[in-house]
Order: C-alpha cells, then structure tokens, then sequence
C-alpha cells in the first residue's frame, strides 16, 4: 500500500456492514470491536448474520439484544465468569434468532478452507456429536485417502462479506499490528471486506522493523480503517488493557431484563432498541 | 478435612487424576483445573508443560485461536478437563441446552471445543462441581460429545475420569460405564447413588477420597495460589485470602 | 518451559539425525541451517529423504552432493541467479538419488495437513500438470462437497521424523524468535521432532514483551537447541546478515564437476565425500 | 531503438500487457518483470500494490512461505509472470527438464508454484527471453503448468500472453492458440516464424512492438532503476549504470 492511506471515520467504516451481511467477528481476546460495535446499533443496523470466531461475549450479546442479529454461527456466546449471556439466552429461547451451533475447530477449519479457497478442510474428531445432526453443510466421508472404513468430517469453507476487528495500530502504510492474535489474519484473508478499527497510528512502517513486522497483517487485505480510542472496551485489548470487569459485572445483572438491557442500550450506547 | 477447603480438596483430587505427561492444557474459566495442573507440575519428577488459556504467562500460543485444536490433533496435548451442564453414564457431555433441540426449554453458552478434544486429547479430565441428578443423568438431552466412539471411528483419547464434589469417577469406555472409585469426606458411597442420575459400578466397599497432605496444601496455599492471583483473582483472594 | 532449557552441542544436535529419516528443510530465505548439515555432513549422514519446503538452494545441493540423500521431494532445487544446482543435476542425471517433484503449495498443504493431524488437504490447481503422473500419493477425487464434476486434487500429510532450520535467538525458556518466517512453525508442528540452530541466546523471555511474542515458536514444539553463530552462511538469514555472493559464485562455478565439489567438500566442511 | 535497451524495451512492453488491477506479484529471479510491475505501478492512476518476493521492502507477506499462494488463492494477486525452460504452442510450460521424466537428458530446477499460479491467478504473463525453436516446442517435454483446461475444471485464470525477446503473443485459451501481436523493432514476421517451433496465427500485417517514450525511460532509469538497485543490485547496475 503507498502512502495515500488515510483512516475514515468511525461512522463511514461500520456504514460498509450493510444490512444481511455475513459479518465475522473476533472472540473478546483478540479485539473486540466494540466501539464500532456500537456505532453499528446506533445505526440500527438489521439482519446481520453474525459469525464469531470462534465464539463472543459482550459483542454479540448487545448486538443480538438490540436486534441487529438474525443468525448467528458460534461456538459458544457467553459472559464468561459472569454468567450466560443474557440477550443471546433470551432471543435464542423466544426464537427471534437461529442459532448455527459449531465448535472452535470447526469454525478455524472453515476460515483456513476459506484462505485457500478450497470448498471445504477435513477436520477429526467431532463425529458423533448431535451438532452433526442440525448441520447439513457438514459432510461425514469415508476417507478418501484411506482403503477401509475411515469416516471423516468435512467443513465447508466460511466466507464473510465482511470482517471487523479491533487491533492496537495501523500504521501509514494501512498495515496493522495484530501481534500473535494470528486467527485475525485468517479473518482477514477468509473475508470479502476487511474493516478495522485503531488505538491509534504508528508513525513509520511495520516493515521497518523486522520485529515489528511480525505481527503485522498487509494492507492489502484492509479494506478500510477508523481510529477508535479503547475501541474494545469495555472488553479488554490484548497487550494494551484490561476488560472492565464492573462495567462487566454491572451489564451481566442489568441485562438480566429487558427493560434493564433497554436502559443498558440507551445509556452506553445512546440507542433505542430496533423494533422487534 | 477441618483444615482444607472444598476448593483445595477438588484440586489434589484432580491433580491425582493426571497421569505423568508432558503437557496439561485448562480452557477458559476453570480455575480449579488450573491449580490441579500448576500442582501437578509442582510435584512432577521431569518437566512438564501447562497452557492455562485464561492466563498471558502459562499461554505461549502464537499462531492463533486454533493452536490449542492443532496442537491436541498433533498429539501434543496430553490432558483437558471438559465440564459438562449435564453428564450422562456413558459420559456424554451436553454444554448446548436442556430441551428437544432446536426447541430449547434453557440454553447454554454452546459446545466450545469440547465435540474435538474430546477425540483428540487422550486424558480428558471430566469436573464438575455439582453431583445430582440434575447435572449427572440418564442421557444428556444433547451430545455436545460423545463419551465413546463405536469401532472404525478414529479417536486417540477421551474421559478418563469424572471428578465432582461428591466423589471420583473412573470411566471405562469399553464398558461406557462410570465406577466410583472414591467418595470425599464426609459423604458415603450411598449419597453418591442418590445423587447421580444414571448407573454406575459401585464396588462393596469404596475408599474416602485422600484429603490433600500438609505439602501438597503448602504448594497450593503458598506458590500455586500466586501463580492463579494473575489469571483468578477473585478465586485465588476467595479459596487462598492473604493473611492479613 | 521451565527453566532448565539449556542448549546442547551442535554435533550431538545433528546425532538426532538418523540415517534414513524424512528430514525437513526451510527454503533459503528462512533459515537454513548450514552449520547442521556441515556437521551432518561430517558425521557421513545416509540415506536421508529431504523434504524442502517447498525449495532449496546450497544445503540440498551440498546434502546431495556429499552423497547424503537418497530422495527429495522438493518443488525445486536451484542455486538461483547463479545457476542450476550442480550436484542436485548430476545425481538425478546419474539417477543416484530419487526426486519427488512437487509444488509449493502442495508442499505447504501437506504440512499444513499433518499440522491439523488430518490426511489430506485439498487444493484447487495444479490439475493436469505431469507432476500428477507420478504422484500416485496425490488423488483427484470429485468434489465431495459439489453436486456435479468437480474435479479436486488431495493432497496427503507430510509428517516428518525431523525438522530442521536455523534462526536468530532461543530465548531462556527455549522459544525460538522466527519473525515472519512462520512457514517454520508450520515446519515445527508438523514434524515429529524439531531441532533447531540459533545465532545467540536472548536474555529473557520472548513472552515478556508482546512484540517479541507475536515472532516466538513456543518451546514445547523444540526437542534440541544448538547455538551456531552464522549458522546459516554463506546462505544468508533473515534480518541479520545477507547471503555471501562471492562464496555461492565460487561454489557454482567450482561444484561443476565431481573433483571441483569433492575440493569444496574438503576445504571448507572438512569432509571426504561419502563411498557412492 | 538505438537509445533503447533491449532490457528496457522488455520492461515497458511487459508492462503494456499488464492490465489495470490492484495487486502485480512477482517470483524469484524475475528482474525484467520486476522493472515491468515497477513501471505499470508508476503510471497507474489508482493505487496498484506491488510485490516482488525477491525483495524485503516490496514484500509485505507475514503468513509465510503459503500466503503468496492463499492470496493468490483468494484472488488478490491479479498479475503473476511464469517462465519455462520450454513453453509450447498451448501455452504449456515446462520447468523441470527435457526427455521421458524420470529418465531425463536435462534437469532443470523444478515446477515451485507455477503449477497453482497459473490456475488461481487471473492474469498470467508468460517470459521468456529466448525466443527459438529450442525454448519455444510444439509440445513440452514435460507439463509443469498447463496452458488451458477441459470444461468443469475449477480455473480462474491462465496464460494470457508470451513476451519474448522477439516478439509479444497474445494467448487465447479458448482456441489453444498463440497470435503474433507485435514483432520487437529491427526483426520481422518471419524471424519470429522461423524461431518459434509451433504454430501460431499471423495476421497478413504485423505491427512493430512500440519502443518506451522518453517518459517511461525516465521512469525506468531513474525511479525504477533505484528501486530494482535494492534487490538486483547486478541487474541494475548492468542495465541501468549510475552515470560517473
């Protein structure tokens, strides 16, 4: 990338998740991003299949709460130490979401098919599981390469529209600085459109620096960048700071009730919840 | 038992199941697994290696969220402890929901890792503090992962054992049948039938559950309980308070 | 790892190399260990199968020519803007060595393959090139996942008993810093044991530092750790030094014929070539 | 042309091949192409991302020794230069050596990516310097890429045209079949006939290969000589001499 990288506001980038998308989001230890996040819902963003990899917490939990979601592939949505996560819980037993359970393996395993641009990767394990069951994108063989009777789980590859993430810089060439949250890398290669939101810029370039360069993502796979200070809290950013935990805590018990998650919705975020 | 909290007792329990190996592996939010593995490591003769996810220092991972996966597939790993929202007797775990699925009556966080680990580790460590028949039943009402495999299916490892806060459980998986190997202090073999939803293999005469000795509890209070300060603070400042 | 990671002579390294074994290599813009096969040179080395990963340059060529290999599966052997590989060409001329011509995805593919312990990987490609004649290891299956024709190639794991490469620093711990060469931990995790030279030892531990982290190959991937102070010249080693021209120029100029390379052998590993 | 380079004529026509696209990558060794990717990026109106695996500055990849293949893979690498020791008149190339493989009469390095390259890559511009019957066969002793693909097999890309030293030849796919588009100043038709040793379409007049403006030498000699100085210090210094 030359030097006519330039970031956007916040409010451009999260205008690229168009409504429908397939959006792929980062687990809460690999940049959270939650100031976009937030912007997304203020924008009253709708029908986005969510896709986290491999699974969420706060992220996905306000998202679906303010319904922005209507599908969602997950390993796991949760609060962690705090408890099942409250929106999430909810929308999936009123059914105001469908759920596409998957496994952490599995997830990766379709990014990576995704970054080689191959239908689908061949994963252990797994078989016998009742995920397989309400997962007819999955397909058990007889292994190929073997003679006999070896059953083997294939998982279709995973393409996103669009990828969002948070990291901590992104320096004047457009490239960012991931570190050895590697899986953002994959993201970004499995996905059409890469979007990424900043601490803060790096005057110079990563590949100035051989050290620095090894935790750097090109940016030729960043489609676009905004600045955004603690763009991950009240999650935590690796390398950078800590989660909130009593903000954390306080959501975990606020968003217990609808009204409570409402008055969560319009006092952090500034949005009324969409209409169901 | 006066002296050892629950907490402590759970933990050396654990740390017996482990058999010598060379790297134990804990997932996220499980601070108990995390002091039986640093105990573990403690007391070993040869190195051994811990991943504690939830931590920065005993997390050296660098290639991403599915190390851990690639890593247990390469045979790397050698112990996990899953936990389950039910068990069954032939040690199913369901970590997804209560209910005829998709019509959930109560949902779960989902199946994280568990329907791959399962497969790939060969010591699964199977925990979970409450032992009724709520949480240990006839047949869970979903298989987040198969406690057994029939023939032909490839698998190097699964549960081993299943350790509650009632008692310890081996599992046979050509038998697909738990045993009670031992009950904690203070509760009999008999508790434990009342408490657990399915069958198992009770032998006549079943041994209390050793409580940790005085060595084991100066490693977990002194040196184990700063090392979980940095990824539990709230469960290291609860089970191991600093004397004030 | 623990603390009682220490380093250990590099001839007792290169013992671990049995005659016989399938030994990987990095490419020479990853760290070839140069010093290694030296010593594996002079301890006479036999019947080693060489997978390159995907190329080489020098150390296949020396490996070959000291009469150390009796097969490489490599998707090619070349000194470069110096020419062809002279001992590389004569033997296979002479058919004194088997080669197994691949490409290099493949080669990445399956060792991305044994890297998920899974027996193959797919891969688009490559159909209807000559290499699949004599590739009976590869198998074009339909797509499995596709309803209708789909041709796709498979493409099996390649585990090897030992890797082998060069980098700049173990830390006290045993990690090894790669950078951006992380085709070496691909090398790492796929191989059955890893052995590995570096420039020097680093004072600390690379996980202190999240920089320094986000270029580390945990230790528990390493089973030996011999220190080789430009271990990788005359080939050169990213980040710290550039490769020697006038030694390769020399070198393809002199290993042109037999007595040219048996001269180079003696003088600068200090070895009589191998009985053929 | 006598103030035109032969090297410099094959860079600006390399570059006239070059579509308008985001992303030229370049393979090892590959000087002239390298000053060609250079030379299209510096006339480009929008941004176009150069990379030259051979150099340190214009090599952004971090994922290894598979991320110039995945991105390929991906379709984010648009251009992509294949050699071949022989190239025949279905735009086969052979890279591996010449006779009845294994038995070969010649060895040369190996296939490395060009068998993937020249499927996942949109544009691939076939290079050749030598232009005779010896490099350019009526069939290739060995098929390392081939030039095209029956129906139903997965293809993104392929060929699309032959630079020689001689002449360019565009490659239609659909028809298997080179065409001479333009003979290099000072040859003719017919010496590109005699020197090719398969058939090919030849239109009744053929035009003269245009010679670089003052324009593109400018670019070629100083910007780009600069840059290529970084990685083919040989190269630019034997074509493009810093003046004394």
């Amino acid at each position: 990338m030359s030097s006519t990288f330039s970031p956007i506001p916040l409010d451009d980038l999260v205008a690229q998740v168009r409504d429908g998308m397939l959006l792929a989001v980062p687990a809460d230890y690999s940049g959270a991003p939650m100031a976009a996040t937030r912007a997304l819902i203020r924008r009253g963003a709708k029908n986005l299949r969510l896709v986290t990899v491999p699974q969420s917490t706060l992220q996905a939990d306000i998202l679906i709460g303010a319904g922005c979601v209507s599908e969602i592939e997950t390993a796991a949505v949760t609060l962690g130490e705090f408890g099942t996560a409250p929106c999430f819980t909810r929308a999936v037993l009123a059914k105001k979401i469908k759920v596409v359970d998957a496994t952490c393996p599995a997830i990766h395993a379709g990014f990576q098919a995704s970054e080689k641009d191959v239908p689908f990767l061949p994963l252990r394990g797994i078989l016998g599981s009742d995920l397989l069951k309400h997962r007819s994108d999955w397909k058990t063989v007889d292994n190929p390469m073997a003679s006999g009777n070896d059953p083997l789980l294939l998982i279709p590859a995973i393409r996103p529209d669009v990828a969002l993430f948070h990291a901590p810089m992104a320096d004047r060439e457009g490239n960012i600085w991931i570190g050895r949250r590697r899986e953002l890398a994959t993201i970004a290669h499995a996905s059409k459109t890469t979007l990424v939101t900043v601490e803060r810029l790096y005057d110079g370039s990563f590949f100035d620096d051989e050290k620095m360069a090894a935790g750097a993502l090109p940016a030729f796979y960043v489609n676009a960048v905004a600045v955004a200070e603690r763009g991950a809290a009240p999650v935590g950013l690796f390398g950078e700071y800590e989660a909130d935990i009593d903000h954390l805590r306080a959501y975990a018990k606020e968003a217990r009730t609808e009204a409570g998650f409402a008055a969560y919705l319009a006092r952090e975020i500034g949005a009324a919840k969409a209409a169901a | 038992m006066s002296d050892c909290r629950p907490e402590e007792l759970l933990a050396a329990t654990l740390a017996d199941q482990i058999p010598d190996v060379r790297h134990i592996a804990v997932g996220a939010a499980s601070p108990i697994p995390a002091a039986a593995a640093l105990l573990k490591q403690a007391r070993a003769r040869d190195r051994v290696h811990v991943t504690i996810l939830h931590s920065r220092r005993y997390n050296s991972f660098t290639d991403g969220g599915r190390e851990l996966f690639d890593a247990a597939a390469q045979g790397r790993i050698d112990v996990f402890f899953l936990g389950g929202v039910q068990i069954d007797g032939e040690a199913n775990i369901n970590l997804v929901g209560l209910g005829d699925y998709p019509n959930l009556t109560q949902r779960f966080p989902g199946c994280f890792g568990a329907p791959y680990m399962a497969f790939v580790v060969p010591n699964v460590i199977l925990f979970r503090e409450e032992h009724s028949t709520r949480t240990l039943v006839k047949k869970v009402d979903f298989v987040s992962a198969p406690g057994w495999s029939p023939e032909g299916v490839w698998r190097r490892g699964g549960p081993k054992a299943l350790v509650t806060g009632l008692a310890v459980m081996p599992f046979d998986a050509s038998r697909r049948r738990f045993r009670l190997a031992s009950v904690h202090p203070g509760h009999t073999a008999e508790d434990v039938r009342e408490a657990t939803g399915f069958d198992f293999d009770m032998p006549a005469s079943v041994p209390t559950t050793p409580v940790p000795d005085l060595s084991t509890l100066g490693l977990l209070r002194g040196p184990i309980a700063d090392k979980l300060r940095e990824f539990y603070p709230d469960f290291a400042d609860r089970v191991f308070p600093v004397p004030a």
